[in-house]
């Protein structure tokens, strides 16, 4: 059980700010690719993976990081804060 | 050091004044602050900044720790508002102490930098014929290479 | 643009009010501040500031007007202060106003920078044993070398 | 007939802070050496040029500068504003 977040235009595609996922999967790619079997939404969502960032408890991480029973992740579009 | 993530405006000048704590090894100080400016076509309505509670405060500590002991910095301050800013609105500040002018403005702007792109805030400029989000550019991502 | 040479104190948050003058194309404001901070024997009791009545704010206005023409500035502020000083006191301002942060930086770095070592100003340290003119550093005199 | 102007130290060790100087002088360092023949406390001042600065109707200039009817001449230390 993960929580999954998602940001911005992320989360207009995924259409909730959040949702809980049982997951097997052992980085944060194979959970991109596996939420992208579930609904085209998230195909959408997830079509361009270079101009989406993770994040893994709260921190930066990349696309082949492992989730290693991560509580939180999170996606988003690159950051313009500032 | 003081870090605030807020929705409400901010007084640069009470700010500044609450900042300079009367260490007297201090002898520059810089400020930087955003103002919601009009987009290309002038027709801004307002501006909308989302965030992601929990992680912003973390990553901005992390980033202001990094520049207080990088520059030796005797004083930092961080403020960044979120939710809906009209046009002329402040949006965020930044202020150092250092003992000398070249630490406090690096330090400034290497803060700038990183809030830019790494901590998470994402912008919405909303225009009568909709909205669109803030792109982030390239130049901002490269702006992070200078400092390391 | 609006150049001061005074002795009386100023009060940043004030001049930041008035400055930003409501131009929408403004999106970036930096302000630098110089404090009396002590010296390294910790003695000093106060600062005298000389300065060249007359050439003081021909020489200032000179490099706001090739600070506001390089960077594009909307808007540009320096305020200096001459006569004696005390420990903690503001020394003097200077603030600029652009679209972008970067322009805003450099500008404002640029004005330190000349007005550091180009501008007609002398600095005198009073300590209970007599006074010292303050040296002019190489360095300072260096930092000009990145805006030519 | 020029105004010659002494600031910071360069003030204190000629004594006054400004003076008129009936000169024929071309340039500042004929000046300078015009100076220095009047009295010790010019020499003292003038003792070391490389820590001096000038400045003709209130614009830097060299020592080799012509006056070519300057109204207004200064001497100082190198600046130390900001």
């Amino acid at each position: 059980m993960i929580k999954v977040l998602y940001f911005a235009w992320v989360r207009e595609r995924i259409g909730v700010p959040y949702e809980i996922v049982e997951t097997q999967s052992g980085t944060v790619m194979e959970l991109v690719e596996e939420l992208k079997q579930k609904e085209p939404r998230y195909e959408i969502a997830f079509s361009d993976l270079s101009a989406i960032k993770v994040a893994i408890n709260q921190e930066l991480c990349e696309f082949d990081t492992k989730l290693n029973g991560a509580i939180e992740i999170a996606f988003f579009p690159p950051m313009t804060g500032g | 050091m003081r870090i605030s993530v807020q929705l409400k405006d901010f007084d640069i000048g009470k700010e500044l004044k609450l900042f300079n704590n009367g260490d007297t090894n201090i002898g520059a100080v810089v400020s930087f602050h955003g103002i919601v400016r009009n987009n290309s076509e002038k027709s801004l309505m307002h501006m909308d900044i989302e965030q992601y509670p929990g992680m912003t405060q973390k990553a901005i500590s992390n980033y202001v720790e990094m520049a207080v002991e990088r520059w030796s910095l005797y004083d930092a301050l961080v403020i960044h508002r979120h939710g809906k800013l009209l046009l002329g609105d402040r949006i965020m500040m930044v202020a150092t102490a250092a003992r000398h002018r070249r630490d406090a403005f690096q330090s400034a702007e290497f803060l700038m930098d990183y809030l830019k792109s790494r901590a998470p805030f994402w912008k919405k400029e909303v225009t009568k014929d909709g909205y669109q989000w803030v792109k982030s550019v390239l130049d901002d991502e490269s702006a992070l290479e200078r400092w390391r």
